[in-house]
């Protein structure tokens, strides 16, 4: 589903945020991307949705590389994939409701279906009573849930979630990775970048380890431990 | 593209209208204060050029036959001065009449023809008008070699004077309102410019989303419509009204000015200034928003 | 405020204007056409006012003497003219010279003093200037009671209509230019509140952070100045340039009209231009960061 | 040094983030404030340096009512806080250095003094190597180390931080809150609203745990727990 092939990812900054990196995750797979801050998760991320290019190497999604995806293929690539962003990037000027329907309005699909999926997707999250109120006016992490309704609502083949946990207490959390459990049991890839290390340690899935840029561990049943 | 979605264009307009209200408001002041402006002068403009050729074609020739033409010629000559090309009237005033003008100017009371010992010195003459007044000089020197024409007199200073004034405002004036296009377009294009950067970070998300261009694009589009729609349609209201209102007063107070006041050249311009508005505010939008379209 | 901290000021604006030049290069651009065009229109206001006063102030009295006034009275007479208040000059006009241009007007081949057997009927006249165009009603009245003096003939109507049409010219274009310079300040005022909107969050931490008010106004007070000044400066070179390259050719083209080129008037609209500038600029910032203040 | 006195606190939203608090911290301790997300934790810190305005009761900082402050006392007021705020808050528009920087011309403190201790204060959070770039192109948890760095650049007496681990691996996360407590230990009041249960349950400072606006626990030596 998703291939890395030497990857080096250098910010116009001069910044090495990934060096040769080469891994693959499967159709299905459930993929743990932990390591210290700054040591390129969220970059690994975001070059599979083509937030980011590679500076060199290729990046492959669904078999094709996203570095020559045509510009007008650039947006069905990213309908392929439910993003939880670290900073959230919910549209300040729509409601919560809004700003999930939104996902679904971009696919173009039916008013109905719209009005009665998202209502139930916000109840999973545990947000149904915060649908008319304006992202501002939200707690850090009922922000970071909306952020988690919104890439969940197509039930896309890939769901790309940055520090999904990041400000939600343990019982949240846990409940949270329970739902992309159970979209992973859909069929769904998911690849979650996280510090939450008892969450990882308690699932024991897959997990890739990073450490300044370079990929130092991948394990099938890993768990969160400080790299030498 | 499906039908629902136009739906959702024009919802996420009128959201993004009623949300980002500030900005609304500070576009549509934008288009209306320019385009008000531009139409303003544009009228200033046409009613200047209308005073001036209007000034221009109230110029005449006169052309003074000689004191000995033998008044069944007289009538002659008058119609070889209207086969003149160009000419559009010739209206004999005859000695006497004159006379009577020449006495006018030195005081009524004073016998002027007596005081001639009963003869009237003065020729007969022709007061002639051109079609055009960049005609008065050739057929001035057409009338000058027709029998019995002793002489042509057309102010040839004034004449010229007020034909490069009449030039010079036209063209000044049509340099200004092009000038005055082009500012209203900047200023119009540089405020919608500044409000969609401020909107830079949700066209990303949006993209980020999987959303299309053109799926983004819309709704500025329609928005900017509306923005040069309002705008413009304020600054016509403004223009209309004023314009009426001073054109009124003016024409009590100057009566003799040849001002502009046909409906349909206002309506006109106020058409064309509605246009402007509407093309600035889509197109602007448009160009605006493709450079943020490019993540 | 220590003096470190006015340091801080100014390094801060100048960071400021080159890392949101984006908002900067808007800013000058609005205030540079705005007083371009404002600037523009008050030098057309000007010559406009100038060329209608210039056409109304050249107009002059004919007071005609009776023809039996005897020739050492004559003198006498213009002295009484020269003491009506109001009077510029009065240059007197013998009759030989009035019939002189009498003839010129029929054409020269033509002795008009034959054709009158030899007597000229024709009244010595005096030609009066008034210092003032306004005056010229009065000052007729005044000389018509004079001894000796037939008549008195000024172009009632011309005089008349040339007035009010140059007070209409003065009253509009004061109007136009106030107009104007209200809209330039909108304009201006606009776009500045725009550029600040867009850093209303950056605003609100400096407060969260402990920043005073003025410690946050000053550099945008400052940026607003720089602004005004840069985008006045470009306005008035290129209204200077522009007036002075017309103003040359239409001197060639029209030397007859009185067209204002003194270079005072132009470098004091100059300087008013850019004062408006920079009050605009500073203020309209001052006034725009204050609803983000208030955190 | 902080009181609430039955604070209640009603978002223009109708949302009661808090409800009747009462509650007194004093001169140099060091505080969790812990809870769910939406339990008002964020808005409990942000009556302390005010952000935002209690509906009802009193908020008193050093002795005196925030609410009754004139507005020109209010900078005052918050140069006595060192604030890391859940979402940062950092200025775009200047770098790392600048950003911090800001925090003490705004004290009007000498440059010699700013040049000599803003470059300390980043090694000490581990961005030294990140001076000179910009906000938006660092990662999540250097940018949430910026917003600490800032906090504590001025030791302001009271520091006030809201989720400053949330974005840190572990280790780094252990390694600020080292530098929490070595600022507590200098004589700064410290509150720390957070969701990490590993660091609250190892150090056994006090716990003010909120649910639902309320104040369920206030404990000496408290851990983290899923409250009833
Ligand atoms: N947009 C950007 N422009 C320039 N440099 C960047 C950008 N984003 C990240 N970096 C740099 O690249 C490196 C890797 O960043 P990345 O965001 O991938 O880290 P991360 O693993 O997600 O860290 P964290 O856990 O703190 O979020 C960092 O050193 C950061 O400074
Ligand atoms: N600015 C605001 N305007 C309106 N309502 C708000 C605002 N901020 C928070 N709220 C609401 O107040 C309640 C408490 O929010 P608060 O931010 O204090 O929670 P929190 O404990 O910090 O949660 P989290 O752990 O998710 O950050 C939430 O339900 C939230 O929806
Ligand atoms: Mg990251
Ligand atoms: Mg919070």
């Amino acid at each position: 589903m998703i291939q890395f092939y030497n990857v080096t990812k250098i910010y116009p900054t001069g910044v090495y945020a990934l060096r040769d990196c080469t891994a693959g995750i499967e159709k299905g797979e459930f993929v743990f991307l932990v390591g210290p801050s700054g040591a390129g998760k969220s970059t690994f991320l975001r070059l599979i949705f083509r937030e980011e290019l590679a500076t060199r190497g290729q990046v492959l999604v669904g078999g094709r590389s996203v570095s020559r995806l045509r510009p007008r293929e650039v947006p069905l690539l990213r309908r392929q994939i439910g993003v939880v962003f670290q900073d959230f990037r919910l549209l300040e000027d729509r409601t919560v409701y809004e700003n999930v329907a939104f996902a679904m309005q971009v696919l173009e699909r039916p008013s109905k279906e719209i009005r009665q999926r998202v209502p139930r997707v916000l109840q999973m999250v545990g947000l149904a009573a915060r649908a008319n109120i304006y992202p501002q006016h939200l707690s850090g992490g009922e922000q970071q849930r909306v952020a988690i309704a919104r890439a969940i609502i197509n039930t896309p083949p890939i769901l790309v979630a940055d520090e999904p946990t990041g400000n939600l207490d343990p019982d949240t959390a846990w409940d949270i990775l329970q739902l992309l459990l159970e979209i992973n049991k859909g069929g769904t890839t998911v690849i979650i970048a996280t510090h939450n290390r008892e969450i990882v340690d308690r699932l024991q899935r897959r997990v890739i380890a990073l450490g300044q840029g370079r990929i130092l561990r991948d394990e099938a049943k890993g768990v969160y431990r400080r790299e030498a | 593209m499906k039908l629902r979605t136009v739906g959702y264009y024009f919802r996420e307009t009128f959201r993004s209208v009623r949300h980002h209200s500030w900005m609304t408001v500070a576009a549509i002041i934008t288009v209306a204060i320019s385009l008000f402006i531009l139409g303003i002068f544009s009228l200033a403009v046409v009613n200047a050029n209308q005073v001036a050729t209007g000034l221009v074609s109230e110029l005449e020739i006169a052309a003074f036959l000689r004191v000995d033409t033998p008044p069944e010629v007289v009538a002659q000559v008058g119609d070889a001065i209207r086969r003149v090309p160009g000419v559009q009237e010739a209206i004999l005033v005859p000695k006497e009449e004159g006379l009577q003008q020449l006495a006018a100017q030195f005081g009524e009371q004073h016998d002027l023809l007596q005081a001639l010992g009963g003869v009237n010195p003065l020729p007969d003459y022709y007061r002639v008008k051109a079609v055009a007044p960049d005609r008065v000089e050739s057929i001035a020197r057409s009338i000058e070699r027709i029998n019995y024409v002793e002489s042509v007199n057309y102010g040839r200073d004034v004449v010229g004077r007020l034909l490069e004034v009449a030039a010079w405002v036209q063209w000044l004036g049509m340099a200004a309102v092009v000038m005055l296009a082009v500012a209203a377009v900047a200023l119009v294009a540089n405020t919608i410019r500044l409000a969609v950067m401020t909107r830079a970070r949700e066209i990303a998300i949006m993209k980020y989303v999987g959303a299309t261009n053109w799926f983004i694009r819309w709704p500025f589009f329609l928005q900017g419509l509306f923005l040069g729609l309002v705008g413009a349609g304020v600054a016509v209201v403004c223009l209309y009204w004023g314009y009426n209102w001073v054109i009124a007063r003016m024409q009590l107070a100057l009566p003799f000015l040849p001002l502009v006041t046909g409906q349909e050249i206002v309506l006109q311009l106020v058409g064309l200034l509605v246009l402007l508005g509407m093309v600035v505010g889509s197109l602007g939008s448009l160009i605006s928003v493709r450079r943020f379209l490019q993540v």
